[in-house]
C-alpha cells in the first residue's frame, strides 16, 4: 500500500502542476489545492504507513495501544491542511478579483506586472 | 418540534456534562429534561408537545415501515431493466401550512422511496413530486395527502 | 469481542468494504460523466454516503468508536456541498 | 529564557489588538507604533544579549528538546531579527503618512505586525516545521500585503506571487515530511545528528533531501531560476510596503538555507548542492541586473535589483561548497553582511520610491524629472542610497560587496567573481539611470496624464524614516567594523554545529536503528 | 596628516552654506582650505623627504583594512599639486560660476573629490586607496553632468563614470588578488593589503601564480582612470563639466590618478616584464593616439583633452619604461602638464565665459580683448610645446632623453614621441595663436576681461611653468627627487638642466626637440587653410572605441531587454514550468539514486481492495479534476477526491485528521462554488504540444515527490519524539487524544503561527472584497490608468 | 435560496452543530475534535445558514464582528501562552487549575484551544461573509 | 450469544452495504437525474443507517450506539432536504426529464425564474 499511496502523491503532485501550468484561472486555483493535498500526503505517507488505531488513550489507560499510529505526523499534516486551507482560499478569492478585473479567465492576459 | 429538539439538545448536553457518552446517560438526560420542559412549560409556551410523544412514536414506526417496504420496490426496479416504471411529476395540492409541516411532508416524501418532491409553489399551495411509480397521478395525490399529510396534520397540529 | 477473534468474520467486514469500494466506484463513474451538474452531485452524495458506510465499518474493524464521529461529518458534509451546488446552481447563469 | 520568544509574540499581540479596534484607525495606528516599538526593543536587547552570551534560548511550553519546539538565537538570528524589527519601526512610522484610512481599515497594521512576527519566528525558531509555519504567516501576510490595493497590478503581482512561492512551500512542507519520515525528529540540533547518521546509512538520500531543501528555499531567496515570482510583484505595494518586502522576504529564504545547510545536513551532502547554488548566484547576480536595465519604472528597477542582490547574497552561502574552512568563514560572513547592507539600503531605496510617489504622483522615470533641483534633500538621499546599492565606498554596500568579492577570491571562483564585478557594474548603471531620469533630467513640459501636475510637497514626518535608514546606511559605511566584527562572530558561530546542539541540549548520542530513547529522557521529560 | 583629508570633507559638508552666505565671496575663503593643505605639505616637506611621514587609524579590521597613511615623496608631491592647483581652482570656479545658485553645491561636489584625491595620494593600504579612487569617480560624475539639463551632458557623465567605475571594478579584483598573493606569502592581510610591506616581498609576489592576473586587472583600473588606449574615449567627452572641473579634474589630478597608482606600485610590480612590455605598449600607443587626434579638432578643450590624453601616455610610458630617467621625466612632465595644462583650460574657459563660443575656427583677436588671457595662454601654450626656457622644455627633453636611452625599441619609440610632439607643437599654437592672434571675429558675446578670480589661476600656473623652467632647482632636487625616489623604490638623485651637454645623447635630444618643434609650426601651418580633418583622424574617430562603447551599450540593452523577455515572459505557466523543472532536474536523479542505493528493498505491503479503490479514486478525482471542460465537475470531483483522502487517512489511524480534512474540503467546495460564481467561463487552453510537455514536466516533478517518499523508506531512525508524545500526552499533559495534545501543548507554538494564518486569510479576503461598512466601493478601477505605488 | 424546506431544516441543523462543535471543541483533549474541527464545524454551520437565509441574515445572527473573533481568538491564544510569562516560566507552559466534570482538566490549554476555535469560525465567516457580500 | 450478535451485526451491514451498492448502480443506470436522485437519496440512507446500526450493535458499547444514533438522526434530516434542493435546482435550471416521465402540471415547464 505504501508503494501505491506514494504513486497517488505523484499523481496528484502531478495534476497539481499541470493545473498550474495551464492558462486557465481556474485551473490555477485548483491545482494549488491538489498541490496542497498532495503535499499533505506526501508528509503524512513519509513518515510511515500503518493500518491501525488512531492515537487515543483509552479512559484510565496511561497511553495509547502499542500500535497504534503515530500521531506526530497527523499533527503536523492537520497544520499544514489548515495553513493550506487558510492560503487557498484566499487565493481562490483572488482569483475572483482576478477575473472580475480581466473579465477572462485566461492568465496569458496577466502580464502586465511583468513587461 | 422545536421543543422536541430543545429536549433532545439538553439531553446531549446532559451527556457531554457528565463526560461519558452512554444509553444510561442519554436516558437520564433525555428524561430530566423532558420533564423539566414540561415544569417549565408556561416558558415556552406550548403543551402539545408532551401529548404527542407517544404519536411520535407511532409516526416514527410507520415511516420505517415505509421506508422499508418502498426500498425493496426501488431496489427491484434498479435490479431488473426498466419495464414497470412509469415516472411522472405531480402536483399535489397542500392543505398543510405552516413551514415545519411542509417540511416535514416533503422530507418525507423524499424520504420514501420512489417520491421526490420537487419544488414548492410560490403561493405554498402546490408541492411537486417526482415519483416513479404513478401509473395514475389521481390516485397517486390522493395516496399522499391521506398518508402522510394527514399524518403530519395529527403530529404538529 | 473483537472482530480479529473470527477471521472469517474479519474477512467478510473486508469483504463489505470492497462491496463498498464497488460502490463508490460506481458513483465515481456517474460523477466523472454527469451529464448534468446535479447528476454529478448526486454522485458525490453517494460517495460520501458510501464513505460513512466505510467509516463505520472501519470503526468496528478498529474497536474505534470515534470512527463513527467521522462519519457524522461525512455526512454533514455531504449535506453542506450539496447545498452549496444547489446553491451555485440556482444562482449560476444558465 | 524571555527574550526570544518576544520579538514573536509582542507584534502578535499588537496585530490582535489591531483586528479588535480594525474600526478604529488611531488606535490601529497607535497599536501598531507600540508593536513595533515593542519589537524593536526586545530585538535589540536580544542582540546584545546573544552577542554576550553566544545562544540564548527558549523551550516553548516547559518541554526539553527535542520534543518540544526551541527558539534558538544566536548571531545570526538575533541580527536579522533586529535587522527586521529596525525595518519594520521605520517602515511603520513612514506608512503612518503612507497607508491610507482605506488600507488601515483593510488591516494594513495589523498584516505588517503580522509579517514582522512571522519573519521574527521564521528567524528564531530552532524546529523545521515550526519553521515552515512561520514562512506560511509572513507568506500569507505578504500575500494579502500585495494585494491589498486592490488594482489589477497589485492582484496580477499577487497571484503570480503566491502561486510560485506555494509551490515553493509545498515543496518545503514535503522535503519536511520525508525528513521526518527518515529522521523522526524535527528539532534541527536533534536533526543534525540524525542526518549524520543518514548520512551514513545512505548518502544519496541525505543528497537528495539537501537538494529538495535547497530548491525550496532557493525559489523563497529568488535565485535563478525560480525568482520569477519577485520581478512580478516587488514592485506592485505601496513603497513602504514594498520597503519591508526588500528587506524580509527574501532575507528569510537565504537564512533557511544558511540555517539549514549548516546545522541540519552534513557537510559531505551539503558541498555538492552547494556547489550548483553557488553557480545559480552568479547568473542571479547577472539575471537580475539585466532584468533591471531594461525597465524605466522605479520601483521595477529596484525589485530587479533585490535579484541580483540575492545573487551576491547566496553567493557567500554557496561557498559552504568550499572544503576549505576559511572560505566558508568569509563566505558566510560576507552573506551576513550582505544582508545586513540590502536589508537596509533596499527599503531606503524604496523609500526615495514613496517620496517620489507622494510628490509626483508616479514612481515611472519618463514623466518626471528635475528633482535634483526641486527637492535637493531627497536627491541626496537617494543618492546616497543608490551609490551604496551599486558598492561604491564608503557605503555600507561597498563593504559588503567587497567581503563577497574577497571570499570569491580566496576561494578561487573566477567565474563568480566576474559575474560579481559584471553585475556590480550594471547595478551603477542602472541606478545612475534613476538618477539621471528623476534627478538630473529636467522635467518634461507636458507631464503625461497619469503624473501629477503639480508636484506636491513632501511633509518632514513623512521623510523622517528614510532619513534615519541613510543616515544607519551612511554610518555602516563610515564605520563598518563592528558590523564586520560582528558578522565574523557569527559565522564562526554558525560553522560550529556542535555548539549549537550543545546549546540546544538534544541529549542523545545515538541515532541508530532500534535504538530507543531510553530514561531518562522518555520517561522524564519536564521538571 | 588625516586631516587634511578630513578637513576638505568637512569643506565639503560645510561650503553649501558657507556660499549660501557669502555668495561668490566664498570662493576666496574656501580656498584657504587646499591652500592651508599646501602650506602644511610645504612646511612638512623635510620630514616627508627624509622618512615620510606615517600615521595609522582604524577602519575595518575584519577586513584588512586600515587607514594606514604614508606621506612619502610621491604622495607629499601629489598633494601638494592637488591643494595648491585646487586653491586655485576654487578661487577661478568662484569668478566663473559667478552668479549661479549651484554654486555651493559644484563646491561640494568639489571638495568632495578634492578630499578623496588627498586621501588617495597618501593611502597606504590598498583598499583605503582603493575607497578613495572610486569616489573621484562618484565627484567626478557629479562635477560632469554638472550642467545636466542636456542629454549628452548626462550622457558623458555616465560614460566616464562606467568606464572609470568599471575600471574600479577590475581594480579591486586585482587588489583583493593581491591581498591574496601577500597572504599567501605569510602576510598578515592588514600586510597584504599595505604597499609599504609589500614592497619587500616585490620578487615574490612576481613569482606568484596569481601575479600576471592580478596585474592585468590593477593595470586595467589604471588605464581606465587615466585615460589610456583604447579606453580613453571618455575623457574627451568629459568635456561637459564646467572648465573648472576639467581643468583640475580631467588634466591636472584626477587622469593622473592612474598614473600615481602605477608609480604607487612601481617597487612592487615594476620590475616584471609583463609590467613593462604591457605599459609601455599601452603608453606609446595612447600618447600617439592622443597626440594625432588632438590634430583634428577644432574646439579648445576638446584640443585640451585629447593632448591630455596624449600626454599620459607619455607618462604611461615612461613609467613602464621604468628606468631612472625615464621615471624622473615622467615626475617633471607630470609637474610640467599639470601646471600648463590647467592654465590653459582656464584660458580656454575664461575665452568661452566671455565670448560664448570654444571653437577656435570662430575665434580670433582676443589678445586686445583679454590681455591676461592672452598672455597667460602664451606662456602655457610655450610650455606645452616644449618651448625653451619652459619648465615643459624641460619635461620634453627629459623625455627624448629617457627614450633615447631605452634598452629595447629605443629608436622606434623616440620617433613615436617626435611624432607625438609634432601634433602637441602644432595644436599648442593653434590654441593660441587662433583665438588670440589675427583679426577680431564676431562671437556669441562681446568679449571682455574677466575678473581676477579667473585670471589668477591661469597666470600664476603659466608663471610657475615658466619660473621652474627657468630656476628647475626649485623643483628637480625638492618635489622632482623625492617623488621619483618613491616611484623607483630607491633614492634617485634629480638634476633637470635648461642647457644641453655636449654628449652623443643630449645633441640627438636636443635637435630632436628642435626639430620637431619647427615640424609642428608647419604642420600648424598646413592645417590652417582649409582645417578639415584628414580622413584617417576622422575615421579614427568613427570607428574608434567610442564607436565600441556605444555599440556595447546598445547590444547590452538590446541583449537585456532580450533575456528579460524571454525570462520574465509574464506568463505564469511558464514560470511554473521552470520552477517544476528544476525541482525534478535537482532532486529527482537523487532521489532515484537515493531510492537503488537502500539498504532496504521497499515492498508494496499489504493492501486491501477498499484501501486500492480510495486511491483509485483520490487520483481519478484529481485527473477528472484536470481534464474537466465544466468547472463545477472539476471542483465537485477534486472534492470527491479530497473526500477520499479523508477516508484514507481514516484507514491509516489518523481520525483527527480526516475530519479536519473532510472539513475542510467541504468548506472550500463552498468557498470555490461561491468564487466560480463570479469567474468567467474557463476558455483559455494551451496547444495540444505545450499541454504534453507541460504533461511531461509536472509528471517529472510528481515522479520525484514519489521517489523521495519511496527513498525515506530505506532510513529508519527511533521514533523517539513521537514514542515521548504517546508516553507523556495523559501523565505530562492530561490529555487522551494525543494528536490534539500535540497541538495544543507539545508544539502550541505552530498552532499558534497556524491561526494566525487563518485569521489573516480571513483579514485577506475581507480586505479583498467585504469593505466592513456595507457599501460598496469600486475596488478595481477599470478606466484609471495604471498608477504605481498603490496608496497615494 | 429562498427553499423554503431548506430553512426550515437549517434552523433546526444550525442550532444542532453549534452545539455540537462546542461540544467537539471542549472533548477534543480527549477524543477526537479540539478548536479547529470545532471551530470548522461552526464555521459550517452558518455557512448552511448562510446559504439558506442569505449572508445578513446570518451576520444578524451571529451578532459578533469576524474581526472581533479573530482578535479575541488571537488574544486568547496567545494569552494563555503567556500566563506563564508571568509565572516566570517559559512561554505556552501548560498551567493546570481544576478537573472539571465533562471537560477533563481545565487550564491554559483549553483557553487556547478556544482561541484556536474562534479564530477559524472568525477567519471562515470573514470568507463566506467577503464572498457571499456582495451576491445579496 | 457472542456469535449471534456478530452475525446479526454483519448481517445488518451486509444488507446496508448491498442497498448501497444497489443504489450506485442505480446511479449509474437510471436514465434521468431525477430517477437517480430518487435511488441515491433513499436506498443510501436506509443502507447507511442499517451499516451504522451494524457497526454498533457489532462494537456493542454505548458510547458507538450513541454515535451511531446521532449519526442517523443526522442523515435522516439532512438527505431528504439534499434530495429534494438539488431536484429543485435541477428542475428549475431545467435539466431535462427522461422521455417517459409525463408531467402533470403544464406550469412546471416553466419553472419559476424569479427570485
Ligand atoms: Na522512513
Ligand atoms: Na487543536
Amino acid at each position: 500500500m505504501f508503494v501505491v499511496l506514494a504513486i497517488v502523491t505523484g499523481a496528484l503532485f502531478t495534476c497539481g502542476f499541470y493545473l498550474l501550468m495551464q492558462r486557465s484561472l481556474t485551473k490555477l486555483i485548483l491545482g494549488l489545492l491538489l498541490l496542497s493535498h498532495a503535499a499533505n500526503l506526501a508528509v503524512f505517507l513519509s513518515a510511515g504507513l500503518t493500518r491501525s488505531p488512531a492515537p487515543l488513550v483509552e479512559l484510565g489507560e496511561s497511553a495509547p495501544p502499542a500500535d497504534a499510529a503515530d500521531p506526530l505526523p497527523q499533527a503536523l499534516v492537520l497544520t499544514a491542511i489548515v495553513i493550506g486551507f487558510a492560503v487557498v482560499s484566499f487565493a481562490a478569492v483572488l482569483v475572483r478579483r482576478m477575473g472580475e478585473a480581466l473579465s477572462s479567465d485566461d492568465l496569458d492576459l496577466m502580464r502586465r506586472s511583468d513587461t | 418540534m422545536i421543543l422536541f429538539l430543545t429536549n433532545l439538545l439538553l439531553a446531549l448536553a446532559w451527556m457531554a456534562m457528565v463526560g461519558t457518552p452512554g444509553w444510561a446517560h442519554f436516558v437520564i438526560g433525555f428524561v430530566v429534561s423532558y420533564l423539566v420542559l414540561f415544569w417549565l412549560s408556561s416558558l415556552t409556551g406550548r403543551t402539545g408537545y408532551f401529548r404527542k410523544l407517544p404519536a411520535t412514536i407511532g409516526f416514527a414506526l410507520f415511516i420505517v415501515w415505509e421506508l422499508i417496504l418502498a426500498n425493496l420496490r426501488v431496489a427491484y426496479d434498479v435490479i431488473t431493466p426498466a419495464a414497470n416504471r412509469s415516472p411522472a411529476v405531480v402536483a399535489v395540492p397542500l392543505d398543510v401550512e405552516t413551514d415545519a409541516e411542509i417540511t416535514l411532508l416533503a422530507n418525507l416524501i423524499t424520504l420514501t422511496p420512489g417520491t421526490l418532491s420537487l419544488d414548492v409553489s410560490e403561493d405554498r399551495k402546490t408541492l411537486y413530486v417526482h415519483a416513479m411509480f404513478a401509473e395514475d397521478t389521481e390516485e397517486f395525490c390522493r395516496e399522499i395527502k391521506e398518508g402522510f399529510e394527514r399524518r403530519v396534520m395529527e403530529l404538529l397540529r | 469481542m473483537t472482530l480479529s477473534d473470527f477471521p472469517w468474520a474479519l474477512t467478510a467486514a473486508h469483504t463489505l468494504l470492497a462491496v463498498l469500494g464497488a460502490a463508490m466506484v460506481c458513483s465515481a463513474v456517474r460523477l466523472l460523466r454527469g451529464p448534468s451538474l446535479p447528476d454529478r452531485v448526486v454522485a458525490l452524495d453517494l460517495l460520501v454516503i458510501a464513505a460513512v458506510a466505510v467509516a463505520a465499518i472501519l470503526a468496528w474493524v478498529y474497536r474505534q468508536p470515534a470512527l463513527i464521529d467521522l462519519a457524522v461529518l461525512l455526512a454533514l458534509t455531504a449535506f453542506i456541498s450539496t447545498v452549496a451546488l444547489a446553491w451555485y446552481m440556482e444562482r449560476s447563469r444558465p | 529564557m524571555l527574550l526570544p520568544i518576544l520579538p514573536i509574540v509582542i507584534p502578535m499581540f499588537a496585530a490582535a489588538a489591531a483586528m479588535l479596534a480594525w474600526r478604529s484607525v488611531a488606535w490601529q495606528r497607535g497599536v501598531a507604533v507600540a508593536g513595533m516599538g515593542g519589537l524593536l526593543a526586545s530585538a535589540l536587547a536580544l542582540l546584545f544579549t546573544v552577542d554576550r552570551e553566544g545562544f540564548v534560548l527558549v523551550q516553548v511550553g516547559s518541554w526539553p528538546a527535542p520534543f518540544g519546539i526551541t527558539l534558538v538565537a544566536d548571531r545570526f538570528s538575533a541580527i536579522m531579527v533586529t535587522l527586521a524589527a529596525v525595518m519594520g519601526f521605520l517602515v511603520c512610522l513612514f506608512s503612518l503618512h503612507e497607508a491610507n484610512r482605506r488600507d488601515v481599515h483593510r488591516g494594513f497594521f495589523a498584516l505588517l505586525l503580522v509579517l514582522l512576527s512571522g519573519v521574527s519566528g521564521a528567524f528564531l525558531t530552532g524546529d523545521l516545521f515550526n519553521l515552515y509555519v512561520w514562512f506560511e504567516v509572513l507568506l500569507i501576510s505578504s500575500f494579502v500585503l500585495l494585494s491589498l490595493g486592490g488594482g489589477r497590478l497589485q492582484l496580477e503581482g499577487a497571484m503570480k506571487y503566491v502561486a510560485l512561492n506555494l509551490v515553493g512551500s509545498m515543496l518545503f512542507l514535503t522535503g519536511t515530511g520525508v525528513l521526518y519520515g527518515v529522521a523522526h525528529t524535527l528539532n534541527m540540533a536533534d536533526l543534525h545528528g540524525a542526518m549524520q547518521e543518514v548520512q551514513r546509512q545512505n548518502p544519496t538520500l541525505a543528497l537528495a533531501l539537501a537538494a529538495v531543501f535547497a530548491t525550496a528555499f532557493s525559489l523563497k531567496a529568488a535565485v535563478f531560476p525560480l525568482f520569477f515570482w519577485l520581478p512580478a510583484s516587488y514592485h506592485v505595494p505601496s513603497s513602504g510596503v514594498c520597503a519591508v518586502f526588500a528587506a524580509m522576504l527574501t532575507k528569510v529564504g537565504v537564512y533557511a538555507l544558511v540555517r539549514t545547510f549548516t546545522v541540519v545536513f552534513p557537510e559531505a551532502a551539503a558541498g555538492p548542492v552547494m556547489t550548483a547554488v553557488l553557480i545559480a548566484a552568479a547568473v542571479t547576480m547577472v539575471s537580475g541586473v539585466l532584468g533591471a536595465v531594461t525597465q524605466y519604472e522605479m520601483k521595477r528597477i529596484l525589485a530587479w535589483h533585490s535579484v541580483s542582490q540575492v545573487g551576491y547574497i547566496v553567493a557567500g552561502v554557496g561557498l559552504l561548497a568550499s572544503p576549505n574552512e576559511d572560505v566558508r568563514t568569509l563566505g558566510l560572513a560576507a552573506t551576513i553582511v550582505f544582508l545586513v547592507h540590502h536589508g537596509t539600503i533596499k527599503p531606503a531605496l524604496f523609500l526615495v520610491a514613496g517620496l517620489i510617489n507622494r510628490r509626483e504622483g508616479t514612481t515611472e522615470l519618463k514623466p518626471i524629472g528635475g528633482l535634483a533641483g526641486a527637492a535637493p534633500w531627497l536627491a541626496a538621499l537617494f543618492l546616497l542610497s543608490a551609490l551604496s546599492l551599486a558598492g561604491l565606498p564608503p557605503s555600507s554596500g561597498f563593504w559588503a560587496k567587497f567581503a563577497v568579492l574577497k571570499a570569491l577570491v580566496v576561494a578561487q571562483e573566477w567565474w563568480v567573481l566576474a559575474a560579481a564585478l559584471a553585475a556590480g557594474l550594471l547595478t551603477l548603471m542602472s541606478m545612475m539611470k534613476i538618477w539621471n531620469e528623476a534627478f538630473w533630467k529636467n522635467r518634461p513640459e507636458k507631464a503625461e496624464d497619469y503624473a501629477a501636475s503639480e508636484a506636491r510637497p513632501i511633509p518632514k514626518s513623512f521623510a523622517a524614516p528614510l532619513v534615519v535608514l541613510v543616515i544607519l546606511v551612511t554610518l555602516i559605511g563610515l564605520w563598518p567594523q563592528p558590523l564586520l566584527g560582528y558578522a565574523d562572530r557569527a559565522a564562526e558561530q554558525l560553522l560550529d554545529p556542535d555548539a549549537y546542539v550543545e546549546a540546544v541540549g538534544v541529549p542523545r548520542d545515538t541515532f541508530t536503528t532500534g535504538a530507543t530513547m531510553e530514561a531518562p529522557l522518555a520517561k522524564e521529560g519536564v521538571e | 596628516m588625516f586631516w587634511t583629508v578630513l578637513g576638505i570633507f568637512v569643506l565639503a559638508a560645510v561650503s553649501p552654506w558657507v556660499t549660501r552666505r557669502l555668495g561668490d565671496r566664498a570662493g576666496w575663503l574656501l580656498a584657504l582650505g587646499p591652500a592651508a593643505v599646501f602650506v602644511f605639505w610645504v612646511t612638512q616637506w623635510p620630514s616627508v623627504d627624509a622618512e615620510g611621514l606615517t600615521q595609522t587609524l582604524p577602519w575595518a579590521e575584519s577586513l584588512g583594512v586600515e587607514l594606514a597613511l604614508r606621506g612619502d615623496g610621491l604622495a607629499g608631491a601629489m598633494s601638494m599639486l592637488i591643494s595648491g592647483i585646487g586653491a586655485l581652482i576654487v578661487v577661478y570656479a568662484s569668478g566663473y560660476l559667478h552668479g549661479d545658485p549651484r554654486l555651493g553645491k559644484f563646491y561640494a561636489y568639489l571638495f568632495v573629490f578634492m578630499g578623496a584625491m588627498l586621501g588617495m595620494v597618501i593611502s597606504d593600504n590598498l583598499v583605503a586607496l582603493f575607497i578613495f579612487w572610486e569616489m573621484t569617480s562618484v565627484s567626478s560624475y557629479l562635477l560632469i553632468g554638472f550642467n545636466h539639463h542636456k542629454p549628452d551632458y548626462r550622457d558623458a557623465a555616465l560614460k566616464a563614470l562606467l568606464v572609470t567605475g568599471g575600471g574600479g571594478l577590475a581594480l579591486l579584483a586585482g587588489i583583493i588578488m593581491l591581498g591574496g598573493i601577500g597572504t599567501s606569502l605569510g602576510l598578515s592581510l592588514r600586510e597584504a593589503l599595505t604597499v609599504s610591506s609589500l614592497i619587500e616581498h616585490a620578487d615574490a609576489i612576481q613569482g606568484h601564480a596569481w601575479f600576471a592576473p592580478m596585474l592585468i586587472l590593477v593595470l586595467l583600473g589604471c588605464f581606465t582612470k587615466s585615460a589610456q588606449f583604447p579606453f580613453h574615449f571618455w575623457l574627451p567627452s568629459a568635456m561637459a563639466g564646467p572648465t573648472p572641473v576639467s581643468a583640475y579634474l580631467h588634466s591636472a589630478t584626477m587622469v593622473k590618478a592612474g598614473v600615481f597608482l602605477l608609480g604607487r606600485l612601481h617597487p612592487v610590480v615594476g620590475q616584471s616584464t609583463l609590467f613593462a612590455v604591457t605599459v609601455t605598449t599601452v603608453g606609446a600607443i595612447t600618447m600617439l593616439v592622443g597626440a594625432v587626434m588632438a590634430v583634428g579638432q577644432r574646439d579648445m578643450k576638446g584640443i585640451l583633452a585629447y593632448t591630455t590624453i596624449s600626454v599620459l601616455g607619455t607618462l604611461v610610458m615612461l613609467l613602464g619604461l621604468g628606468t631612472d630617467q625615464a621615471i624622473e621625466a615622467a615626475v617633471a612632465f607630470l609637474f610640467a602638464h599639470g601646471l600648463y595644462k590647467a592654465a590653459l583650460f582656464m584660458a580656454a574657459g575664461n575665452v568661452d565665459h566671455a565670448t560664448g563660443t570654444r571653437d577656435v575656427t570662430k575665434l580670433g583677436g582676443l589678445r586686445k580683448l583679454m590681455p591676461w588671457t592672452a598672455a597667460a595662454a602664451l606662456v602655457a601654450s610655450l610650455s606645452k610645446a616644449g618651448a625653451p626656457p619652459m619648465f615643459g622644455y624641460l619635461g620634453k627633453k627629459l623625455l627624448l632623453e629617457a627614450k633615447v636611452n631605452a634598452e629595447t625599441l629605443n629608436v622606434l619609440l623616440t620617433a613615436t614621441a617626435v611624432v607625438a610632439n609634432i601634433c602637441m607643437v602644432a595644436v599648442a599654437l593653434l590654441l593660441v595663436l587662433r583665438p588670440f592672434w589675427g583679426e577680431l571675429k564676431q562671437t556669441p558675446h562681446k568679449a571682455h576681461e574677466l575678473p581676477l578670480s579667473m585670471n589668477l589661476g591661469p597666470m600664476l600656473l603659466a608663471g610657475l611653468g615658466l619660473f621652474v623652467g627657468l630656476i628647475p632647482g626649485v623643483f628637480d632636487a625638492t618635489l622632482g627627487e623625492a617623488m621619483a625616489s618613491s616611484i623607483y623604490g630607491e633614492p634617485l638623485e634629480m638634476k633637470l638642466k635648461l642647457l644641453f651637454g655636449l654628449s652623443i645623447e643630449s645633441l640627438i635630444v636636443v635637435g630632436l626637440s628642435f626639430g620637431a618643434l619647427g615640424l609642428g609650426y608647419v604642420l600648424y601651418r598646413v592645417l590652417r587653410p582649409g582645417f578639415s580633418v584628414p580622413e584617417p583622424i576622422r575615421a579614427l574617430g568613427r570607428f574608434g572605441p567610442d564607436r565600441g562603447y556605444r555599440l556595447f551599450m546598445e547590444g547590452l540593452m538590446g541583449g537585456a531587454a532580450w533575456h528579460t523577455r524571454k525570462l520574465q515572459s509574464g506568463y505564469l505557466r511558464r514560470y511554473v514550468l521552470i520552477v517544476v523543472g528544476a525541482f525534478a532536474l535537482a532532486a529527482g536523479p537523487l532521489a532515484w539514486a537515493a531510492l537503488r542505493s537502500g539498504n532496504e528493498a521497499i515492498g508494496f505491503g499489504s493492501w486491501q481492495t477498499h484501501e486500492l479503490i480510495l486511491a483509485l479514486l483520490v487520483v481519478a478525482g484529481a485527473v477528472y479534476g484536470v481534464a474537466a471542460r465544466s468547472r463545477l465537475a472539476a471542483i465537485a470531483s477534486i472534492g470527491g477526491s479530497g473526500i477520499g483522502l479523508a477516508v484514507l487517512f481514516a484507514v491509516s489511524g489518523a481520525v483527527d485528521l480526516a475530519i479536519t480534512q473532510l472539513m475542510v474540503e467541504t468548506l472550500l467546495v463552498v468557498i470555490l462554488a461561491l468564487v466560480m460564481l463570479r469567474l468567467p467561463a474557463m476558455t483559455a487552453k494551451s496547444s495540444l504540444p505545450r499541454r504534453g510537455r507541460d504533461l511531461l514536466i509536472a509528471a517529472a516533478g510528481g515522479a520525484t515527490v514519489t521517489l523521495l517518499v519511496l527513498a525515506s523508506a530505506t532510513v529508519e531512525l527511533p521514533t523517539v519524539v513521537s514514542d515521548y508524545y504517546q508516553a507523556q500526552a495523559v501523565p505530562k499533559a492530561y490529555g487522551r487524544n494525543v494528536v490534539n495534545v500535540i497541538l495544543v501543548d507539545f508544539r502550541a507554538l505552530d498552532t499558534l503561527g497556524e491561526i494566525v494564518v487563518v485569521a489573516v486569510a480571513g483579514v485577506g479576503v475581507a480586505s479583498l472584497v467585504w469593505l466592513g461598512h456595507g457599501r460598496r466601493s469600486r475596488l478595481i478601477d477599470k478606466d484609471r490608468p495604471e498608477k504605481q505605488g498603490g496608496a497615494a | 435560496m429562498n427553499a423554503l424546506v431548506l430553512q426550515t431544516t437549517s434552523r433546526l441543523l444550525v442550532l444542532l452543530l453549534v452545539v455540537f462543535s462546542v461540544l467537539v471543541l471542549i472533548r477534543g483533549h480527549n477524543e477526537p475534535g479540539g478548536g479547529f474541527i470545532g471551530g470548522l464545524l461552526c464555521a459550517l454551520a452558518f455557512a448552511t445558514h448562510a446559504l439558506s437565509f442569505g449572508i445578513r441574515g446570518t451576520r444578524r445572527l451571529i451578532r459578533v464582528d469576524p474581526h472581533r473573533l479573530l482578535g479575541i481568538g488571537l488574544l486568547l491564544a496567545a494569552g494563555s501562552g503567556a500566563v506563564s510569562i508571568v509565572l516566570g516560566q517559559p512561554f505556552m507552559t501548560g498551567q493546570w487549575w481544576a478537573e472539571v466534570p465533562g471537560v477533563g482538566k481545565a487550564g491554559t490549554v483549553l483557553i487556547f484551544d478556544i482561541g484556536v476555535y474562534l479564530v477559524v469560525l472568525g477567519a471562515a465567516m470573514m470568507i463566506l461573509v467577503g464572498l457571499m457580500g456582495e451576491g445579496d | 450469544m457472542e456469535m449471534v450478535w456478530l452475525i446479526s451485526a454483519l448481517a445488518l451491514a451486509g444488507l446496508g452495504t448491498l442497498l448501497i451498492l444497489l443504489a450506485a448502480v442505480g446511479v449509474l443506470r437510471m436514465p434521468d437525474v431525477y430517477m437517480r436522485m430518487q435511488v441515491a437519496s433513499k436506498a443510501s440512507t436506509l443502507g447507511a443507517a442499517l451499516v451504522l446500526v451494524g457497526a454498533a450493535v457489532g462494537l456493542g458499547d454505548s458510547p458507538a450506539a450513541v454515535r451511531a444514533a446521532v449519526a442517523i438522526v443526522f442523515l435522516c434530516i439532512t438527505t431528504p432536504v439534499g434530495a429534494h434542493l438539488l431536484g429543485r435546482s435541477a428542475a428549475r435550471k431545467g435539466v431535462p426529464f427522461s422521455e417517459e416521465t409525463r408531467r402533470d402540471p403544464a406550469e412546471f415547464d416553466q419553472p419559476a425564474e424569479a427570485e
